[in-house]
């Protein structure tokens, strides 16, 4: 009946004291900084290197977020990172030797006007050719997938098809991070918890260290990895990011009996939803409008999430929310996340993952090793530098691609 | 277990006059209005609920409140429910009630319930209904303030109803019947404050007496008094989770407010005064109390000597080592405080009542933003500093004591209405009451866990700390030992507290024990793990309120949609509007009524209602110069009377939304916009003129729903117009291309029409006033029956624009194209400036191999390529298996034209005008389909057909 | 849920309110002659600090004008609002 | 003449559920409803104030007038409301009053339609889905505001003490409105 989860290891990690001084200092315990570590160590040999968080390891949105894991995005660019972020999840479990509950139960994002059909058929068209596992199922099809699903006609907005990838799917967030931590932390990564970077060592142009609550740290180079405080950071250090932080809000059901088998978004409608493991509804809710540090948005925004929950499931209309919460994400003009060096020599920036970020997190840890170790954009990181705001070159995942989680 | 065996023979709250009868997993049991199901249970004798969910260990109740974590029942019809706290759903005739594992089921068909939604606003808002809240609205509402008091029980009285002192039970009971009378209090049972957000916004449900009836309360109020009461705690022990260990308050609630016995020989285990009532009310209700098992050393003498009296041993200076039996509570091991902990005694019990001190609830204070503070004299985290404009009194803040409650509340009463302009007169509560003398609680000694005596901490799996989510001291200590600190890392890795009790009674309990397991003084330095809403569970559906169903968006219909019923056509969602897609005759389906609706445009006559269009019109002198600048084209030199068609950009330069814009006269102009962006032109227009802008002497009103639109369309248009409108010229001269004229027609509605074509036919637009559309629609209908006047729907329209080469904003731009990249070069001015011109010449932006607007035709020309295909070259190999296979663009637009007899689409294509002539191919199905690449335009590429 | 104070209708609920971000963001005077970074600075940067921001709201479902208002991002507090034209409170 | 019986208002199809409703509710259909907009400071605010026989209101959500009512909406935008037929003359009125300085006339009558809502229990249904407070402390006759009622934007309005309210609203949210009013009356809470 009930799934009992695996158990944990009996040892994650150390709580060291920092040192004065790394070859690589990384700021943000989250999933992105901590697989950022992982593969600095892993493979590019670089061992002496801090994680510095400023409350409690991946406790941030890597603790806040509804685990969608996808790689059907519409343009090139993102195809690329995302499946290679997708292909290396379906290597972690063996490679972190950690059972974080990766369950490629695959994700329908429905279609619910002729425009969303239209831009549906154009995603799976792209990302067949990007060698990404996509198709479009019609409302009988969608209906097989996830038959507590409302997919008759006399709905407000009926489902008029869908489109699948079946090795989407979800994860258990925090055993994510507590692998990804447990690793670093064997290869002889310090992770630094309670210590926030407050500002940034420089010698003119270049970065030589970070300035924190527990003293200064000096670095060879610094990754950024901060997520919703990315701009706060940059600020620190002397520069301005094209990132807004907004919060964005998730809540749970209590335990039930495993109804839903898949993973659900309708970006018209304003759902995304999947049943974890433990038994509990996981949902997300819509953005909100301006930007905050809060952790927590406004109520409105759930209420409309519900409505439109019991729209597309009739069935949930009895369950009950649990708890709520909100994450901060900053989010960038073209909703494509900014990979690469920063204006500063030494400093390396990854931020503005929005909504959509968690997925990424192999990807992102790989890639963005690869930048900080080689000093260069990895060919996956070209495209999101920063420049592509100067030229117009973006990488606009808004219009075709929906929501972005 | 014989029905109501257990229930005393007299008093309590329940109605004895309103017998009830339920079931419990299929067994009768018998009980009173006023019973919960939980009390019902124990009346009846039935101590175990369902089986822990992990560990499947025998499970009993352990509270009387929301902190229940064992309890969990779904209840099938009444508002049917997957998941409730037996201690919270009142018994019911009928009630077909489940215990629950933990988890919950949820079902198909649940019934129908009556739920609703209201806002409320007030000046104080009182959240509980205890003493403190009770004083704290009588004060509140001696001036002139209006008060709105919420408590979750069906009766006012807060901890209270489970005493026994008449007194004091009096006295609320004249406090609520005081509230009540007053008119501008209102006050609300069973209502659960459960939100606390900005600016004292605050939700709360509603119950009624049954579970189908639900009420979600939004509140706004000027000054919060939050009068929450506290919640006792338990002590970690070995088989603390065994059915039959109770909280002491609980039992203390089930003799005296419930008549029901939870047991028949009971131990007390306490580390602070409040056990002793529990005590003596437990003996006065005829259970053999067998001791009070007390951690202090020295328990105050006045109590001491009551339990004496009583017949009560008290067991100083000792604490529960164990609680033993198969399925329930048999026996109780108490052992010595200090180390050595020496077994002092075991006793024989079925009920084991615990207190392990008094946590304040602090849950709302806490989600509003205040900041907690841990107090060391009464070992609980305690409110330091509110943010909002609010108080917190009386238990809530560990103020304890009915007196010292009541004073308490009484203050924040009156400081409430003075901070909302509404100073209270000064008069006592009630003669007497207050004075009376409370007794103040002496110090307690905490106990968050009694150790086993063997054995490490990550060994001892029978100290439980969440019961719900069967979490013990051994998986506290095995986080610990993993390297976790941090209490909301414990939280994750054991789970304690995610149940739907959200740590009621283990949340704090987990921090003591880690503050034990690090040898820490106290958990003050650990701080708690982040309280959030919901603070009780609340439905999906009450959430969702009204906004469900048909009221889940609006619908947007026009003043012709009778007319569009009546011909049968088929709805397509445009944004909130439905609009006629196509209207099929007996059996056609979609294709051939495009077909026919298409030909008779071409050929004949056609009209559709164009009404969902946004029309905003423009007055000032300043007009022409503010559609300049934010036009790509220009429109201060456009002729009074005349039309013209723009495009609009974003900042960015990409195309933003496009409509014909006429000049009525020297300082008015209206424009139309596409249907789905009619608001956001509105706001652009708006946020340029009061932000940017405010020079320009410029009125923008929106008229989208002044005006009805019907457009008629084809060779035989003209002769349609002629008939509708006798008083106007039509011909090509008198009534020229893109030219405006106002008439009335022939049946006395004054129309504006409009020559516009969006299809390449001549075509006319004929404007009414809204409520004029239908009659407008309807002779026109009349007018050209005698043309066999084709109405038709938005598909039509869109082939006959896409053989035309029209671009729809939405479809054939995706937020990334310009207007050079449609071809529109034409109408992109490079004398003045224009919102978004800078932005293409961006290196990007200027680029020679964008992707640009073309046409394509298959070269099969029955096969119709789905809109949203990628293209690839014609030599690519098509290999994604091994690398990306490098794409070209896709098709936005795609069609049967009736008019060329082939299908043939529109499609963004790098280079795309460079490629005119070439060979492109596209996935279709299992196939790759070729299709030539080409101007788009399909149609009448001269233009001729447009003057008819 | 913020309680937002139009300078015109009062307090009124968020809902019925459209967000504008950043206050004081000028349009460039001369676009033709602003160099591409600059141009992309004012299409894409914006202020996100943790902490008061000066910002634009407009009463969308009301009177339907764009007004200022400086808010502490780090509580939602309102810490005053302003008209267009206004200047910013101290 | 014939031209006004040709229209069709938005709820006219309605009138029957109304009725059943329990509740003091109806359409009042093609009232005048003329936009304008002008300077409130401005001579020509006074003049038209003076023409239409009814001041412009500068206080903010209030209304001033009787049957011909001027209804704030804006610093400088008032919604003209009169009896069917009166738009021409309010439209040629205000036009003449404005004459040459900046600002708009313009008809908007059939834009919106008009619900009436009274009697005991009609505050009670608004504040289902109306975040605003109805008190009447706060809100009495008079006073007018825009705002939302469940997802639509209407303006309300007391016009009288029963407690009587009007609900402007666009003309294709109405019969949403209608469903919400009508779901919200029907209502056992
Ligand atoms: C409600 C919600 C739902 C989401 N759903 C999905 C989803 O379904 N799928 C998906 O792919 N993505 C989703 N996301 C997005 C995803 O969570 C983020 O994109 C991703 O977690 C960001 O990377 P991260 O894990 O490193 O960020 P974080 O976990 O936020 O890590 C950043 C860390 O930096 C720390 N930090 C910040 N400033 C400093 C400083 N000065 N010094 C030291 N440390 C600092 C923070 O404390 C934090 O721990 C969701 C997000 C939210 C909020
Ligand atoms: N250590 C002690 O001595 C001790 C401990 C606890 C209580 N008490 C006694 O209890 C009384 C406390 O009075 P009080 O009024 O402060 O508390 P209370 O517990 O009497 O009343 C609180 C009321 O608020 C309700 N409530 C709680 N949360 C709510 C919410 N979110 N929404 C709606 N209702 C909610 C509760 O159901 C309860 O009716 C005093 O008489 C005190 O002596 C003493
Ligand atoms: C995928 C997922 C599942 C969760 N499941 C539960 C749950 O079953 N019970 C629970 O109380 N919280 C659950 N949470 C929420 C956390 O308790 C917590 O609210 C979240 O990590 C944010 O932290 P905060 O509320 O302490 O700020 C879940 C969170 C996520 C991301
Ligand atoms: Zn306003």
């Amino acid at each position: 009946m009930a799934h009992t989860l695996p158990e944990h290891p009996a040892k994650l990690w150390r709580n060291p004291e920092p040192k004065r001084s790394y070859d690589v200092v990384i700021i943000g315990g989250g999933g992105h900084g901590l697989a950022t570590a992982y593969y600095l160590a892993s493979e590019h040999g670089i061992r002496n290197i801090a994680v510095l968080e400023k409350g409690w390891l991946a406790g941030g949105n890597m603790a806040r977020n509804t685990t969608i894991i996808r790689s059907n995005y519409l343009w090139d660019e993102s195809a690329a990172i995302y499946e290679h972020a997708l292909k290396l999840w379906e290597r972690w479990p063996d490679e972190l030797d950690y059972d974080f509950l990766f369950s490629q139960r695959g994700v329908l994002n429905l279609a619910h006007s002729l425009q969303d059909v239209r831009d549906s058929v154009r995603r799976v068209s792209a990302n067949k050719l990007n060698g990404v596992d996509a198709e479009w199922v019609d409302p009988d099809e969608v209906a097989k997938i996830c038959p507590i699903l409302n997919t008759s006609h006399d709905t407000r907005y009926p489902v008029l098809g869908a489109t699948w990838q079946p090795r989407a799917g979800i994860a258990k967030h925090d055993h994510v991070a507590w692998a990804l931590a447990r690793r670093c932390d064997q290869l002889g990564v310090d992770l630094v918890q309670n210590c926030e970077v407050t500002g940034f060592l420089k010698d003119g142009d270049r970065v030589v260290g970070v300035q924190t609550e527990r003293g200064p740290i000096r670095a060879g180079r610094v990754g950024m990895a901060a997520a919703g405080y990315s701009s706060v950071l940059a600020e620190a250090a002397g520069f301005r990011l094209p990132v807004q932080s907004h919060p964005l809000q998730a809540l749970v059901s209590e335990l039930l009996e495993p109804v839903h088998p898949t993973v659900v978004m309708s970006n018209h409608v304003h759902v995304y939803v999947s049943q974890a493991h433990k038994g509990e509804l996981v949902l997300g809710a819509g953005i909100d409008a301006y930007n905050s540090y809060t952790q927590r948005g406004s109520v409105h925004t759930i209420e409309h999430q519900m409505a439109a929950a019991i729209e597309l499931f009739p069935i949930f209309a009895s369950a009950h929310v649990l708890r709520t919460w909100g994450g901060i994400v900053d989010v960038c003009p073209d909703a494509s996340p900014i990979i690469g060096p920063s204006p500063l020599e030494g400093l390396f920036v990854n931020c503005g993952w929005g909504t959509g970020g968690f997925k990424a997190t192999p990807g992102v840890g790989s890639v963005f090793a690869h930048t900080i170790a080689m000093g260069k954009a990895h060919p996956l990181a070209e495209p999101y530098g920063l420049e592509r705001f100067t030229t117009g070159a973006l990488i606009d995942e808004h219009g075709a691609a929906g929501v972005a989680h | 277990m014989t029905a109501n065996s257990e229930r005393l023979p007299e008093g309590g709250r329940i109605d004895r006059t309103k017998p009830l009868r339920a079931t419990v997993d299929g067994i009768e049991i018998l009980g009173y209005r006023g019973d919960t199901v939980a009390s019902a249970m124990l009346a009846n004798g039935i101590r175990t609920v369902a089986p822990s969910l992990y560990r499947s260990r025998p499970r009993g109740i352990l509270g009387a409140g929301n902190e229940e974590p064992n309890a969990l029942v779904r209840v099938e019809r009444r508002g049917s429910s997957p998941m409730l706290p037996a201690t919270t759903v009142e018994l019911t005739e009928g009630l077909p009630v489940h215990t629950l594992s933990g988890i919950g089921a949820l079902e198909p068909n649940s019934e129908a319930k009556d739920l609703d939604t209201r806002f409320a606003h007030t000046d104080v808002l009182v959240v509980g209904g205890g003493p403190t809240g009770l004083a704290a609205a009588l004060a509140a509402s001696e001036g002139d303030a209006r008060v709105l008091l919420l408590d979750d029980q069906p009766e006012l009285g807060g901890a209270l109803l489970r005493g026994t002192d008449a007194e004091l039970l009096d006295w609320a009971g004249g406090a609520a019947e005081l509230l009540r009378a007053r008119p501008e209090v209102t006050v609300v049972s069973r209502c659960t404050a459960f939100g606390y957000y900005d600016e004292n916004y605050l939700l709360a449900v509603e119950r009624g007496e049954t579970l189908d009836r639900q009420r979600l309360w939004k509140i706004r109020a000027h000054h919060v008094v939050l009068a929450t009461g506290a919640n006792e705690r338990p002590i970690v022990f070995a088989g603390n989770d065994l059915p039959g260990v109770m909280l002491a308050d609980a039992t203390r609630a089930y003799v005296n407010r419930y008549a029901a016995l939870p047991g028949s020989e009971a131990v007390i285990a306490t580390t602070n005064d409040t056990a002793y009532e529990a005590a003596l009310d437990l003996a006065a209700a005829g259970v053999s109390v067998r001791a009070i098992v007390d951690s202090r050393a020295e328990p105050p003498e006045d109590l001491a000597a009551m339990a004496c009296q009583a017949g009560i041993e008290v067991l100083a200076d000792c604490v529960v080592a164990e609680a033993t039996g198969t399925d329930s509570v048999a026996a109780v091991r108490i052992v010595r405080f200090e180390q050595p902990r020496r077994t002092v005694r075991t006793i024989r019990a079925d009920l084991l009542a615990v207190s392990g001190g008094w946590s304040p609830d602090v849950g709302l204070f806490s989600q509003s933003g205040g900041k907690l503070r841990w107090n060391e004299t009464l070992a609980a985290f305690l409110p330091e500093h509110s943010r909002q404009r609010q108080h917190i009194a009386g238990a809530a803040r560990g103020r304890y004591g009915f007196a010292r409650c009541v004073a308490d509340g009484r203050f924040a009463g009156v400081s409430a209405a003075e901070s909302c302009g509404y100073p209270a007169p000064d008069s006592p509560l009630r003669p007497g009451i207050s004075e009376r003398a409370t007794r103040v609680e002496t110090e307690q000694r905490p106990v968050w866990i009694v150790p086993a005596e063997t054995g490490k901490p990550a060994e001892w799996r029978e100290h439980f700390v969440d019961l719900q989510r069967d979490a013990t001291v051994a998986d506290i200590a095995r986080a610990c030992g993993a390297g976790m600190r941090s209490p909301e890392h414990i939280k994750r890795y054991t789970t304690i507290g995610t149940g739907s009790d959200q740590g009621r009674t283990s949340g704090l309990t987990a921090v003591g024990v880690l503050a034990w397991l690090r040898g820490m003084g106290s958990p003050g330095a650990l701080g708690t793990t982040s309280f959030r809403a919901p603070a009780v569970p609340v439905s999906f559906e009450l959430l969702a309120g009204r906004d469900t169903g048909k009221l889940l968006d609006p619908v947007r219909t026009t003043p012709i949609h009778p007319a569009h019923r009546e011909l049968g056509a088929e709805f397509e969602n445009v944004g909130q509007w439905k609009r006629p897609w196509y209207y099929a005759r007996e059996g056609e389906g979609m294709h051939e009524a495009v077909l026919r609706e298409c030909a008779a445009a071409r050929t004949g006559v056609a009209m559709m209602d164009a009404s969902t269009l946004g029309k905003i019109d423009l007055i000032g002198p300043d007009a022409g110069e503010f559609l300049n600048r934010l036009y790509t084209n220009g429109f201060k030199k456009l002729a009074i009377g005349s039309a013209r068609y723009g495009v609009m950009c974003g900042c960015d330069g990409m195309v933003f939304d496009d409509g014909v814009v006429l000049r009525l006269s020297e300082n008015h102009y209206t424009l139309t916009t596409t249907t789905g962006g009619a608001a956001g032109v509105l706001d652009w227009f708006e946020e340029w003129l009061q932000t940017e802008w405010i020079e320009l002497d410029v009125w923008a009103t929106s008229v989208t729903e002044q005006w009805s639109t019907v457009a008629v369309v084809g060779p035989r248009s003209r002769e349609v117009i002629g008939a509708i409108a006798p008083e106007l010229a039509v011909s090509n001269a008198e009534f020229p291309f893109m030219t405006v004229r106002e008439t009335v027609l022939g049946n006395g509605i004054p129309a504006r029409i409009v020559r516009v074509s969006f299809s390449g036919e001549l075509a006319y637009e004929v404007n009414v006033a809204n409520w004029h559309g239908l009659a407008a629609w309807r002779e026109i209908e009349r007018a050209g029956a005698g043309f066999g006047i084709t109405p038709y729907g938005t598909e039509t329209m869109h082939v006959l624009r896409a053989e035309k080469g029209f671009p729809i904003v939405g479809q054939d731009t995706d937020g990334t194209v310009t207007p050079i990249d449609l071809g529109m070069d034409w109408i992109v001015s490079k004398r003045k400036d224009f919102i978004g011109k800078r932005s293409l010449s961006r290196p990007d932006t200027a680029r020679a191999d964008r992707k640009q607007l073309v046409g394509l035709l298959p070269d099969e020309h029955g096969t119709l390529i789905p809109e949203g295909s990628q293209l690839i070259g014609e030599h690519t190999p098509v290999t994604p298996e091994v690398a990306p296979v490098p794409m070209l663009g896709h098709v936005t637009s795609s069609y049967h034209s009736a008019a060329l007899g082939r299908t043939f689409a529109l499609a963004l294509l790098r280079s795309g005008r460079e490629r005119i002539g070439q060979t492109v191919r596209t996935p279709v199905g299992d196939r790759l389909v070729s299709a030539t690449v080409t101007e788009p335009i399909f149609y009448d590429k001269e233009g001729a057909r447009r003057d008819g | 849920m913020l309680l937002i104070e139009c300078p015109w209708c009062g307090q009124r609920e968020e809902t019925e309110f459209r967000y504008g971000g950043q206050a004081h963001v000028d349009y460039p005077s001369a676009p033709a002659e602003t160099g591409d970074t600059e141009w992309a600075e004012f299409l894409f940067y914006r202020d996100n600090p943790a902490g008061p921001f000066a910002e634009r709201w407009m009463h969308a479902a009301g009177c339907r004008r764009w007004f200022n208002a400086v808010r502490d991002t780090r509580t939602n507090e309102f810490l005053g609002v302003y008209r267009i034209g206004e200047g910013q409170p101290a | 003449m014939t031209a006004s019986l040709l229209r069709t208002s938005p709820l006219g199809e309605r009138e029957a559920e109304f009725a059943a409703s329990g509740m003091d509710i109806r359409e009042a259909g093609f009232r005048a409803m003329v936009n304008v907009r002008v300077d409130s400071a401005s001579a020509a605010a006074d003049a038209i104030g003076i023409a239409l026989g009814v001041p412009l209101p500068v206080v903010p959500n209030t209304v001033c007038g009787g049957e011909r009512a001027a209804v704030w909406l804006g610093p400088d935008e008032w919604l003209i409301y009169g009896a069917d037929g009166d738009t021409p003359r309010i439209t040629a009125l205000a036009t003449e009053a404005l004459g040459p300085v900046s600002g708009s006339v313009l008809d908007l009558s059939a834009n919106r339609t008009t619900i009436e809502i009274s009697g005991a229990r009609a505050r009670e249904v608004l504040a289902k889905g109306c975040a605003l407070d109805l008190h009447p402390r706060v809100f009495g006759e008079g006073h007018c505001a825009q705002t939302l009622i469940g997802k639509t934007q209407v303006l309300l309005w007391q016009y009288g003490n029963a407690p009587d309210y009007r609900i402007l609203v666009r003309a294709s949210f109405a019969n949403y409105l209608a469903d919400w009013l009508l779901d919200a009356a029907a209502s056992g809470w």
